[in-house]
Formats: structure tokens, C-alpha cells, sequence
């Protein structure tokens, strides 16, 4: 059965379609007590910066119905700190690790590349150019299709190792988005990141989050994401790694149907440490009931015209 | 960090609106040290989704045990807990409180609060140092934790509603017992305005240390999410730090801690 | 306390800052065995096309975590048939009536405009241009600046009723979509219509929807809907009217704070069809616990910058 | 349409993932009609967060009965209704079955499906009327449903999963019953297949009538929301309408139903 699960983004061999969502696992460390992390297809690192970054103040996380709201504001010790500190540790893993970076300017994401690409703990960059809890860039990247062409296009000539370009929803067409990353040589798109929303605490009049806005994710962004992959999957002819609201394996499968080839599991991991697990079994078994042989001919198959 | 399917064996009302839970949870047990705390799961499924944060009241053997205050939907929803459910439990969580050796040791607990300075008490009765337990209430209603008490103790309370005029906030119960040679531990869990009176009134005595429990709102409870973050100073360090309460607290030292907004 | 409540978008006064969301409460004809319409500040119609539209095939409506996809498609019998059949239910009320508007072409929304502007029985129009469960026109409206401003400002010139437009969540910034509204002569904004969504049928491996897409309402969306009105407040200074995910007083009071002037209840009717006397008398109490004398004084408070 | 809080006075498993609820529901119960539904609140917050339509098993004086089958979230939920609760009901829904003068009445019901039948038989047999009740099952787990008709009425069942030779669907047994002289009236509760068999066999018979309950998911199940669209065709109308299952349904005319994707 474990065969079957294998899949691939670029020249990424995975052995299941489970990654990490960014910012939500640490690199793996913490729940290695509890979780064997080669469960995983991937991990994907939080969101790494050239400099260290402190965050947001105030309230970082608000739970509202059916998901939560994020401002932690990008904080990581930086790319220093991340290669010598946090590298021997990725370098003992047996699953693959995705680094996920995030920049101010363009330039920043070209450094990160280049500082990133001779790792060899290092398998692929996933490229956020759709944080909405940083000031500068960020958002304002993922939301210019020609600005994401531009640093796709600059960050393909410094490194071979598969590129995915992670796509912000908070915008009117996400497939316009997709088709310049693809077009400046990305080899996957991550979708999606968090839906810009915000809480406001009635008896303080205020709002809840320091940063006033945050991210929203878990199961009530599903139907958006959802949406989003299928759309994307009919303008793009690279993968499509899906997320945003997965809890079980129905949702995985109906992230597979809809056109991802792999999935990542971000919110869960604070309810289910055990997601990967059950979501993993789920397909096998989900396979098995309906004779798929491996996870690629899964790949969007409710964009087929049926009758029934 | 463990996952344990903990068996609920008591869940039960001892105050106004406030509930007291027994869990069998050998392996967290075993392993838990007074500050620590547990991440629920509630159970549902999508609403409410996080997992809630709890102190340990008291840890013996295979047992665990909360004191909780419903303040919303998840401890409205933990008050459904019946004995003999199991219930999906990450713990022990954090750095709890450093055992100090010290002339005496004040424990000031707000309300609820106060759950973990009982074991707290409990681990110092043991080594047999001198503990003093200042205990804060509204009227009364947490008095029934002096029964979970080693004794050996010295217990002060204060009751912000009372009519007569005894203590109102644990902190008036405070000056009296500063006087004194030797060093002083303060241990303390409560509302952070109640560690900066604490801190106002220790300033002018002499050898005192303060730790504090920090109290933050949670995503994960284990460290992935940095949902939790507090701003440390810890010179030598000349910039303040951005730590995670439920990895490198709940328990830190109340000089280190900035309030600035964090 | 009841004249505490009153609020006004324009020229329409309102005995309290509760409305209907269009589409969610039919003409209010079904409620009126179960609650007292007056309870309402506004009612608001299902949305009126020209011509009778059959709407979409297939499922129309799917739970999903804390909400529910629609793809109801506009379903309506015309104006024609409103006109004959529903203003003289319309005209017995006494609580003020909003027609909800939507067409294919400029055209179609100015002549509901001018089929409208004598109906004493309508209060104001609200100008949908952001539904997404119609191929031509709806969304593709809402998307663009300049064609809101253009069928607004052509609005204008056809009514004096106060003139509402509603726009979509799903672009990246509807602030700019709003500040156009204001600049062509809108009395006020609607915010938010449904964030475009869809689920699947992984057993089918199908879309559940009929139409593939649908629009997601209810709780899950209230965080980035209270996240557009805080927003669009800081650009605009017409009225608006808040909605998306409001089950409880505590929400509507949160929009009101956020910089909503009225708020409107959707989904919560199907669930509740209580909830407006019950949001009603929370709104009063929560009034009178703060000192507020009108709904005015709370509109927005939430910008205030203050230290505690 | 009224909307009332029902008291629950009976909530019990009846056969595999089958259970009984009975409500008293004044108001509600006084005014039903067979076919009619209720629509039920989980009493969930958010999630699950729309009610459920259950037709009426029975409705005498102040009660209401419902037999529901589990098949998701919202029904588990329903199964912790205990005696004693309060659920918030809206009822009675939709237009009903057409108590028809006819020679006989034949109804068929397929699974839990078969609920409003029971409130029709009740219904036909108080005016006299001569009434079949066919029942398909998978393997006789709704045996009891017979215990709560009338009496004077002919019973039969199919078994899907049976091993031995007898009916295996329900339409398997009506063919005999249509060789009959004046009007037959069937009234069906099942899946659309079913209806659509029922149709096949009547085709050729004499003058017969065939209303049917048509299944939507639903939204508000009062008529506001146009989530529950079921298209006809209603001579002398031309073009067909697109009319809703909670108000001018659930109980419709079999041939006027189109069926081609709505
Ligand atoms: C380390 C730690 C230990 C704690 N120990 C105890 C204890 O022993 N006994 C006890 O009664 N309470 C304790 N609390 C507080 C307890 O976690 C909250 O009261 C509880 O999460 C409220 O959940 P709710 O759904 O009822 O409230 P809601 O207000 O509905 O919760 C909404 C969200 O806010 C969070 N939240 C609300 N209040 C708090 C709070 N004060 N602290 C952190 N998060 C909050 C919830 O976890 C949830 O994510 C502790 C908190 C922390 C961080
Ligand atoms: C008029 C009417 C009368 C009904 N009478 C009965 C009855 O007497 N006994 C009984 O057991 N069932 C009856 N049903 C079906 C019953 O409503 C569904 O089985 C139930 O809603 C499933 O809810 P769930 O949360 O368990 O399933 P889920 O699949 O988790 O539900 C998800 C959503 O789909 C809807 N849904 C799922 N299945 C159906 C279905 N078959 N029909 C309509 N909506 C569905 C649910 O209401 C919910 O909104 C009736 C349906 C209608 C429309
Ligand atoms: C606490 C938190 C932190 C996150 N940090 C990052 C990040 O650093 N970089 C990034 O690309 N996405 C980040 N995300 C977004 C997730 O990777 C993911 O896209 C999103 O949460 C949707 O998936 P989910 O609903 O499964 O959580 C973060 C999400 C959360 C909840
Ligand atoms: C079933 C349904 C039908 C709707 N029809 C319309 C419509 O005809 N015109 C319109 O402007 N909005 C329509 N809406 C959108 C609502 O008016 C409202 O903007 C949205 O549902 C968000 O509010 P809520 O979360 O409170 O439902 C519809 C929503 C639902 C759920
Ligand atoms: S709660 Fe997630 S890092 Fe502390
Ligand atoms: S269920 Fe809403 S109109 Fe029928």
C-alpha cells in the first residue's frame, strides 16, 4: 500500500501526499515525541526571513467558528540562526524538508535562495509572497501577478531545487496569480495561505489581535480553498500543493479530486497531532475502495464530465 | 511532551461555576512538575476547534488533576466530561516552577489561578521547607483547596467582597511575612496586574526572588504556532527576547518578563 | 430604549439597525406566522432580475464547517411579477422594504431602477453586483472599479431612493471597490455578499453543487467580513451595512464597532428565526451597559486608538 | 407554520441505527398533516449549523412522533436528545399527501422513508378507506413499523438482503394489486428510483394516481432560501415551473415531477 501513496513536485520524491502547512509544525521538532515524522511526505519549515523577526505584539491567535485567526507576524530567528541551529537537526531526518521563505523586497528572497540552495537538508523552496500579517511585502507581492512573475523568474535562475510559489487568497482571480508562476518557471503553487479577517473584543471596543488583522485557517476557509485548487488546476499545468481547512481524510481526498497532487496540514496540528496518521490511512483506504493504484490518477478527477 | 487517553474519574462542581477534574493519565503524571500544565481536547469537531490550556492542580501516581472555571463555550463543553470518558490529553506542557532553596516560600494564587501552586506546595512540603499559601477569592468559594493542602502549612486568605475588614486582594495579606532574614521565594499565579503590586511591595525588601505564571492565549500548546509569545529580557542579552509561554514558560521570573504590550 | 435603536441610511429612517439579508428571508411573507416583521428595521428582498430566472440545477445548498455554500442562481419570477404579486403584501407593512437588484447588463439594473423608482412600497434599492452564482454579469461587476462606478453613477441619475450597493469579498481590496460607490453617488455599501466556495462529493467525485461553485455564508465567514467593514470604514464616509456570519448580538455589536451603521442577518434566519429579537434586545442592553444613548455613537469605535 | 419548543419524551433506538422520537408538541401535533415535516434544531451553535427536516411518523393530540435513521453528523446529534429535553422545532412543513377517493390505496415505503405513511394509514383507515401498506426493507428491521398502523389494513413486506426467494424490492410486490377494477391511488416514500419503478409498472394499468415525497437537501425549510427547487410541469402550463419542496412539496404528483437534473 505505502508505494501508492508516492508522489512528486518537481524533482521532490515524496512518499505520501502529506506536507506540513508552514508556520504550523516548528521543523518537526516538538512532536517528535508523540508522532514518528516520517510520516510525513514533507516538512515545510515556518516562514524564514533574512534577519531575525520578532512579530507582532499583542494577542497573536483568536479562535473563531470553525478556524483561527493568526498575526504572528512572520517571527523566526532568521536564516543565521536557521542553518547553523536548525540544519544538523533537518539533516538527520528521512522525510524531505520543504524551506519556506518570505522577504521585504525582491532582493530577499533572491539572498534566501542563494543561502538556501547548497543545503542539502534543503529539498525545495516554497516561496511566500502571501503573508498578511507583515507590513511590507508579503501580501502586496502575491497579490501583482507581475511582481510574482518577477521574483519567480529571479529566484529560478539561482536555484534548481524545486520552486513551489505559494499564492494568497485574498484576491479577485488566484489563477491569474498561478499562470505568471508558472510561466517564470515554478514547479508547483501552494494554496492557500490564510484568509485576511479580524476579531474585535466588544467590552474593550477594540480589536482582539495586536496587529488588528490576522490570517484565517482551519475547516471554515475549506469551500475557499477548495474552490481555489479546482479553478487553478484548469489554468495550470504544474502541481498544486492544497490546503487550508483539512482535518480528515474526506478533505484530503477532496483536495486530490479537485486537482492537488499533495496536501498540507496546518491548523489540525494544533487539534490532532495525529492527523497525519489517520488522513494517510484514510487514503490508502479510500484508494483501495475505488481501485487507484496511485495517487496521480486521483489528481482532479471531479473536473471529469460524468453522467450519473 | 506525551499524548495520553486520559479516563475521566471525577468531574465535579465545588464552587460557583467552578469544577474540579480527575483524570487517570499514568504516563503524564508521572512526569509532570508543579507549573506544568495539560492541552485538552474538547472533543468536537470543529467548534470550538483549539484545545484548552489547564494547570495542574495536582499530580499523584497514575492521577491528574484540574481546577477549572467555566469562563465560555470549551469549559461550559468540559463541564459535559462524565467518569469513565477518555479524553485526548497532550502533556506535561511547559517549564513549571523552579524549586528554590530558600528561608521561606510565599505561594500567591488568584482565584483559580492558584491550581498549581497546591502541587507546588505539595513538592516543597516534601523537601520540608517553610511554605506560607495566600490564597485570593471573591467570597470564600476556593476554600476547599485548603483540604488539598500538605500540612505543615501556614494559609492566608483574602475575599474581595467582604463586608468586614479583613484583606481584600491577596496582596494586602503580603507585608507581614516580608520581614525577614534569610531569602524569600515568591511563587505566584494570578492576573498579571497582581504580580506588579507583588513586585511594588517586595521592591524596597532584601533577598526575594518572584516567579510568576504567565497566562497566554494558545494555539498549539507545544511550541509550533508562536501564538504564545512573551517578551523576555535575560541579560546578559542587551535585546529583549520573543519566547513562547507554553515552551519556555508558563513559569518565568517576573524581573525578565516585559510587559510592554506583549 | 426602542428610539435608542433607530439608525438611517440616507433618507430611510429605521426603527433599529437590523435588516434582512437578501435572498435569505424571501419577502418575509413565511416569517410573519412565527415573528412580528416589525421587529426588523429593514426588510430586504430576495434578489429581482428583469426577466423570471429559473436558477441553478442540481444542489443548491451544502453545509459546511460552521456555514453553507449556496448556488441558488438568482432564482426569482421578475419584476413583472414582483410588481403584480408581491408590493401590495409589501405595501401593507410597516417596516420599510429595500429591493435587492441584479442583472446581466448595465441595462437590465437601470431599468429595474426605473420599473422601481415609483414603487412607494420600496424604500431604497440594494444594487447587487457581486453574485457569484450567475455566469455573465453579477460578480464580474463587483470585481471592477469602474464598471461599479459606472452603473452606479448611471443609477443615480435614475432614482432618488437611497441607492445601496453590495459588494463582493472575493477581490483584494474592496476598499477601492467601495471608495467608487461613494464617488458615483451611492448612499451606502453592503458588505459582504458570499465568498465564492465549493465542496465535493468524494464518493461521486463531483462537485456537490449543481453549479460547481457556490457562495459561502454563515460563521466561518464572519472574520473576514468584520476584517472588509473595518477596512472600507477608513476609506469611505457613507453608511454601511455589515453582514456575513451575524448570529449573535455580540457579532452585530462587533460590526457596529467595526464601522457598520446597520448590520444584516442571513443565514442565522434559517437557524434562528428568532435571532433579530434577541440580537434587538442584546444591542439595547449592551447599550445601556456602555452608556451609548444611540446606535450612532457606536459606529466605528473600534478605530479609536486608546491605551489600557 | 408554527415554531415551538417540544418537550422530548421518548428517544429510542429501534433497530439498527433506527430511532424513535416522540415530542410532545401541541401546537404542532393539533395542526399536522401526513406528509408534512418538522424541521428540527441540533441545538448545535455553529456546527452543525442547520436544522434538520424529519417528516411526521404520527402526530395524536399533543404529540408528535419522528423515526429517523442515522447517516451523518446531525442525526448522531439527535440521538442524545434525552426525555425531558427541549428542542426547538418549526412545524408542521410543506403540503401533504391528497386524501383521495379511490377503490383502494396502496403505500409504499422504502426504509425510514417509509415514516409518513404511517400518519397516512392512520389518516385513510379513520375515513374507512381500503389501504395496503407495502414496506421495503433491507432485512426486516422495520417490522415494528407495523405495530403502530391501524387495523384492517394489508401488510407486506420485501426483503433486499433476504435469502430466500421473496420480494426483494418493494415495487417486486405490487404488480398483483394493480389488477383492479376503478381507482387505485398509490402514495410512495422512498428514493426517486423507486417512483421511477412504480411508474414503469403502473404504466399499462387503468385509472390509477401516483403522489410521491421528493427529497431535497434544505436550507431554511420554510420557502425563503430556494434551496430545495424541484422543477414541474403543470398543464395547461407549457414551460415547467421551478417550485420549492418545503412549501409546495414535499408531496408532489409523480408525472408532473421532471426529473432531468433538478
Ligand atoms: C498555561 C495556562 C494554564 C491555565 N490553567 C487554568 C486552570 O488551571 N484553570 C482554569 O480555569 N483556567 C486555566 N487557564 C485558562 C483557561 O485556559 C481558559 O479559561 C480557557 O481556555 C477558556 O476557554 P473557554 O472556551 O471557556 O473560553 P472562551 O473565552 O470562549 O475561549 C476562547 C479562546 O480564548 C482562549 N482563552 C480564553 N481565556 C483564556 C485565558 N484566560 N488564558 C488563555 N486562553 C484563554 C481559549 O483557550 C480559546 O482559545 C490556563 C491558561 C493557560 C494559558
Ligand atoms: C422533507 C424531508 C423529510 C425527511 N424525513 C426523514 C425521516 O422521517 N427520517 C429520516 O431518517 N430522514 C428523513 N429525511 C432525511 C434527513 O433530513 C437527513 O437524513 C438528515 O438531514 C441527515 O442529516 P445528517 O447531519 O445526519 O447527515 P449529513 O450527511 O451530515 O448532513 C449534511 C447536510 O445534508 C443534508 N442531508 C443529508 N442527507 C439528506 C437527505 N437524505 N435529505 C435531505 N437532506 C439531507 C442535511 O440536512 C445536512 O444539511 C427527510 C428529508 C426531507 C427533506
Ligand atoms: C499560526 C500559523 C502560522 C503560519 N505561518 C505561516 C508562515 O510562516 N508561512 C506561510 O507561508 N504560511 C503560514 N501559515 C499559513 C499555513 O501554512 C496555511 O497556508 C494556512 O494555515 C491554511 O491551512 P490550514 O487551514 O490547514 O491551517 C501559518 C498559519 C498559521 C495558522
Ligand atoms: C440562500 C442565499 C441566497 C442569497 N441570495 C442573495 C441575493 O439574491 N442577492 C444578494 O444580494 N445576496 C444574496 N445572498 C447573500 C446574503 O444576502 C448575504 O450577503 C450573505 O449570505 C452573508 O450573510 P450571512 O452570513 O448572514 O448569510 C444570499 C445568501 C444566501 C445564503
Ligand atoms: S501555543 Fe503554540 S507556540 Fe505556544
Ligand atoms: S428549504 Fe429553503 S426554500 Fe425550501
Amino acid at each position: 500500500m505505502a508505494s501508492k501513496l508516492k508522489t512528486r513536485i518537481g524533482s521532490l520524491e515524496m512518499n505520501n501526499p502529506l506536507l506540513t502547512a508552514s508556520g504550523t509544525y516548528g521543523n518537526g521538532r516538538e512532536y517528535s515525541s508523540i508522532i514518528d515524522l516520517n510520516c510525513w511526505g514533507a516538512l515545510v519549515t515556518k516562514g524564514l526571513t533574512l534577519e531575525p523577526r520578532a512579530g507582532n505584539s499583542g494577542v497573536r491567535i483568536v479562535e473563531t467558528p470553525a478556524g483561527i485567526l493568526n498575526s504572528i507576524g512572520l517571527q523566526n530567528p532568521g536564516i543565521e540562526y536557521f542553518l547553523r541551529e536548525e540544519v544538523p537537526f533537518l539533516e538527520e531526518l528521512e522525510v524531505p524538508v520543504i524551506a519556506n521563505i518570505a522577504g521585504r523586497r525582491i532582493r530577499d528572497y533572491e539572498e534566501l535562495a542563494r543561502r538556501l540552495d547548497p543545503i542539502s537538508a534543503v529539498a525545495a523552496l516554497e516561496v511566500n509572497v502571501s503573508c498578511p500579517n507583515v507590513r511590507e511585502g508579503g501580501l502586496a507581492f502575491g497579490t501583482n501577478p507581475d511582481l510574482v512573475f518577477e521574483i519567480t523568474s529571479r529566484l529560478r535562475k539561482i536555484t534548481a531545487k524545486p520552486l513551489i510559489i505559494k499564492l494568497t487568497p485574498n484576491v479577485a482571480s488566484v489563477g491569474a496569480i498561478a499562470v505568471q508562476a508558472e510561466k517564470a518557471g515554478a514547479d508547483a503553487v501552494s494554496l492557500i495561505n490564510t484568509l485576511m479577517g479580524m476579531e474585535i473584543d466588544i467590552e474593550r471596543q477594540k480589536p482582539m489581535l495586536g496587529n488588528i488583522v490576522g490570517g484565517l485557517s482551519g475547516p471554515a476557509v475549506k469551500p475557499v480553498a477548495l474552490r481555489m485548487v479546482y479553478q487553478v488546476f484548469r489554468q495550470i499545468k504544474i502541481p498544486i500543493i492544497g490546503m487550508g481547512g483539512i482535518t480528515k481524510g474526506e478533505d484530503a481526498v477532496a483536495f486530490l479530486l479537485a486537482g492537488a497532487r499533495a496536501v498540507a496540514l496546518g491548523t489540525v496540528n494544533f487539534v490532532n497531532p495525529q492527523a497525519p496518521v489517520e488522513i494517510k490511512e484514510y487514503i490508502g483506504q479510500y484508494m483501495q475502495r475505488h481501485n487507484f493504484s496511485n495517487v496521480e490518477e486521483m489528481v482532479g478527477l471531479a473536473h471529469q464530465e460524468r453522467e450519473d | 511532551m506525551l499524548q495520553e487517553l486520559a479516563l475521566v474519574e471525577k468531574n465535579e462542581k465545588v464552587g460557583p461555576d467552578i469544577y474540579f477534574l480527575e483524570l487517570k493519565a499514568p504516563r503524564i503524571a508521572s512526569r509532570a512538575e508543579p507549573g506544568q500544565f495539560i492541552h485538552i481536547s474538547l472533543g468536537t469537531i470543529y467548534d470550538p476547534l483549539l484545545r484548552r490550556p489547564m494547570s495542574i492542580l495536582n499530580a499523584r501516581e497514575k492521577t491528574l488533576t484540574v481546577l477549572y472555571q467555566i469562563v465560555g463555550r470549551g469549559t461550559r463543553i468540559m463541564t459535559r466530561f462524565r467518569p469513565g470518558d477518555s479524553i485526548d490529553v497532550l502533556g506535561p506542557l511547559g517549564k513549571g516552577f523552579v524549586l528554590e532553596e530558600a528561608e521561606q516560600n510565599l505561594l500567591l494564587g488568584g482565584g483559580v489561578g492558584a491550581a498549581p501552586l497546591v502541587f507546588l506546595a505539595n513538592r516543597l512540603r516534601a523537601k520540608q521547607a517553610k511554605v506560607k499559601f495566600f490564597l485570593g477569592m471573591r467570597e470564600g468559594e476556593l476554600l476547599f483547596l485548603k483540604d488539598l493542602l500538605p500540612s505543615g502549612i501556614d494559609f492566608f486568605a483574602s475575599h474581595e467582597n467582604s463586608p468586614r475588614g479583613e484583606a481584600k486582594q491577596v496582596t494586602d495579606l503580603l507585608p507581614p511575612h516580608l520581614e525577614q532574614n534569610g531569602k524569600t521565594s515568591l511563587y505566584c499565579c494570578g492576573p498579571e496586574g497582581m504580580y506588579r503590586e507583588i513586585a511594588r511591595i517586595c521592591n524596597d525588601c532584601g533577598d526575594f526572588s518572584i516567579q510568576v505564571s504567565i497566562d497566554r492565549r494558545m494555539g498549539c500548546g507545544v511550541g509550533t504556532c508562536l501564538g504564545c509569545a512573551v517578551k523576555v529580557k535575560r541579560p546578559p542579552r542587551e535585546e529583549p527576547q520573543i519566547v513562547r509561554a507554553c515552551v519556555e514558560g508558563p513559569v518565568f521570573r517576573w524581573q525578565e518578563v516585559s510587559t510592554d504590550g506583549f
